[in-house]
């Protein structure tokens, strides 16, 4: 019987190395796999590099992860957020690599990534310092910028429901960033609200399949608040 | 800076600016509104004229903001502001919502800047090339890749500084995206001639309007 | 009001110019809109690129699109059929082109059009004749090939269920190539088995946008029959 | 070709083939098994070993062909046969189902083929350079993308002609890709040596299977 469901976070992080690239879901607080960031804390992988649309708010969370120095590089849209004190004091000290790119580029070089596309062109960042000693081509008329599939070693997401072969739900925004993160990720370890029996989810709502997915840990934590 | 007409000028508010566009915006068109004064644009879009706005976090179809005891805590748009959604409204991931935008699926784009050039190139993510860590979001693949590009700004910086330009000082968001530009002086449209003015604030003239403005205006005729 | 849903064929088909680029969704009968096949037959546009899955069965549909003289071109994976007689007479008579691609390429080169990516690079047809001619390039230690997105002028798609602002479900496995022709399509086109009102479908479950959507007519035909 | 074993020879029958492929699957692989004798590899693994079967056309977590008056119209396979869809099973558009093939999310896919090289090249879709309109359906992305790509087809052609080869003369579906193959005479894994003989049918020598092969064969040890 195939069972991705484990019991502790501990099986959950199991085996995440120094120096992978972690993909971490979520806008905002809204689907953010906050129980799955502490589960990495406490797990002890450093040297990450870690590709997420902002750069972690306050002290808690990824900000955590920061402060402890275990996050080499951030590869995101927006480092800003409501309290990005710790990014921005490591950043200036020189103790953090930053990679901004574009937010619709971040989310197709990892749908890429997932997709086996190595690399495509897109028109984002032409004419801008995003495309310096970027590959530029005109085809039909246009000019675009060539831009390489992000993959992650480990993806961190949330999940609404999930059930025992990894099909994922995701709540009205807080879909957002995870069901293309799980496809981006190697090892793909989901945190769920809910647990449902195999079956119980319409094959016709699935919206992650658990093809993408290896790991599910139950966390039903309620609403996000905060941002 | 010629003031010798600011006794009769009424600038545009910032309400009437951001009603001005609504006005704009036929019923049917899939908008996205830029985080900070475009946001407001929505307000002023009557429910029965069917506009529907998308937010790039997989949000299609976004009504007004709840009130407070209906906030649904999974209901934000890219602003992290609390939204509604309408019947026929639908939640996608983010490469879906990024293919509506960078697919050319927007009719509009509606942002704020710090600059725009007369050729249409836009300035509204950082405001100096040694920023250390500028936050880019969606802009450039919104500016990039919407049908039309409006942006929605005051005329001058607060020191009077223009931001209606010849070239963009600051870093690019896009170039040669523009279509038009609100300002709380004036609409201009970008065209290949530049910028031509169609409409201004009330006791404005042409020539307070270029003096206020560092790239050369044209009229609509 | 938004209202996509049209009252007759004539008016779901009207525009379609001489040579334009069809999508034809569907794969076998399930999930093909076979009324707007028909619609199309009888609007009359001629000199056109078609792009599908299959070259048509017996003498219906597709397969009588093409012995009208009207199909100057077909792209699609699988040209044969159960019965693929009127493509391979034409083809044989050199009376219509053919462009074999493979056709998890087809899918990406669609969904490349609709996402605003014009070309990417991919591993699949490395080292065959399907490679012939193609820029090839090492990513990583793999080659690849650039394949060049596929846009079409038009889009015939079917759904299971629409509203009026074109937001779609599809049933099973009729969803297939159709969510990815919408998004391609200039002008899409949507033969659904049941309208549904605005909201009634759960946002959590709409699949094709009504974003990707421009005229909807309602053809409550019931269940696929042969392939 | 040497005939001089064949009184004592019992090739494997299809179902012995397909049985044979379906032991090597262990629970919790996705696979893919392409039109024809693969197909039935299906058949052959029980429905408590939870393997989950995909099909080019959107559809994962397949099971067993469905009773005639079970039929479920709008649920085929990529051979456009009825099939069932397993607790658990899902539904997706076809970039979506391509991506887990391309992106190498599947553990395994099972083909069959005109001819496999011993450097693991794969013939599968079309006999002759000239063939007018050959078709390739998902073939080439399934040899490339798949993380296994194992073949499953007769040793020889009827009038025994090998089909494992120095190289294919018929057009390549993928370069380098094949990683075993189960014929109606043996199992070979393809390595850097070339193919390694690790099973063979009842009564066969390895010199009488090396005489029905154009490659060069070689034990395990």
């Amino acid at each position: 019987m195939i069972n991705k469901i484990v019991q502790t976070m501990a099986d959950a992080m199991a085996g995440i190395k120094d120096g992978s690239t972690v993909l971490i879901g979520g806008f905002g607080a809204v689907g953010q796999p906050n129980a799955l960031i502490d589960g990495l804390i406490e797990q002890g992988a450093t040297n990450l590099t870690v590709a997420c649309n902002n750069a972690g708010v306050g002290h808690v969370g990824l900000a955590r992860l920061m402060e402890l120095g275990r996050v080499a590089r951030i590869i995101c849209s927006f480092p800003r957020s409501s309290d990005p004190v710790v990014f921005e004091t490591l950043y200036r000290a020189g103790k953090i690599a930053l990679e901004i790119v574009p937010q619709g580029t971040l989310a197709e070089r990892m749908r890429a990534a997932g997709a086996g596309v190595p690399a495509f062109f897109t028109a984002t960042g032409v004419g801008t310092k995003m495309a310096v000693g970027k590959e530029h081509r005109e085809i039909d008329g246009r000019t675009y910028i060539l831009e390489k599939s992000l993959p992650g070693d480990v993806a961190l997401v949330e999940a609404w429901e999930a059930d025992r072969w990894g099909n994922l739900t995701f709540k009205e925004a807080g879909r957002n960033f995870n069901p293309v993160m799980a496809m981006a990720g190697t090892l793909t370890i989901v945190q769920t609200q809910h647990v449902r029996a195999l079956g119980e989810i319409n094959p016709d709502h699935v919206v992650t399949p658990g093809i993408f997915v290896d790991r599910v840990v139950h966390v039903p934590y309620g609403d996000p608040s905060g941002f | 800076m010629a003031e010798t007409d600011t006794a009769a000028l009424k600038p545009f508010s910032r309400p009437q600016m951001a009603a001005r566009v609504a006005q704009d915006i036929p019923e049917g068109w899939y908008v996205n509104l830029g985080i900070g004064i475009p946001t407001a644009v929505a307000d002023y879009v009557p429910l029965e004229r069917e506009v529907i706005f998308h937010s790039e976090n997989g949000v299609l179809g976004m009504g007004p903001a709840p009130e407070k005891d209906k906030i649904q805590p999974w209901l934000i748009n890219a602003g992290k502001q609390y939204v509604t959604l309408r019947a026929g409204g639908s939640f996608c991931h983010h490469a879906d919502s990024f293919a509506m935008i960078r697919g050319g699926h927007l009719d509009l784009c509606v942002l704020g800047a710090f600059q725009v050039a007369e050729n249409g190139d836009i300035a509204n993510w950082a405001t100096s090339e040694n920023d250390t860590a500028p936050a880019v979001g969606g802009a450039m693949d919104l500016a990039a890749g919407a049908k039309r590009l409006w942006v929605l700004m005051d005329h001058t910086t607060k020191d009077g500084t223009p931001k209606l330009v010849h070239h963009c000082s600051y870093p690019l968001t896009a170039v040669g995206a523009v279509k038009r530009v609100y300002t709380n002086l004036a609409v201009l449209d970008v065209t290949e001639r530049g910028f031509v003015v169609i409409d201004m604030a009330p006791g404005l003239t042409f020539e307070a309007l270029q003096a206020r403005t560092e790239a050369k205006l044209h009229t609509a005729s």
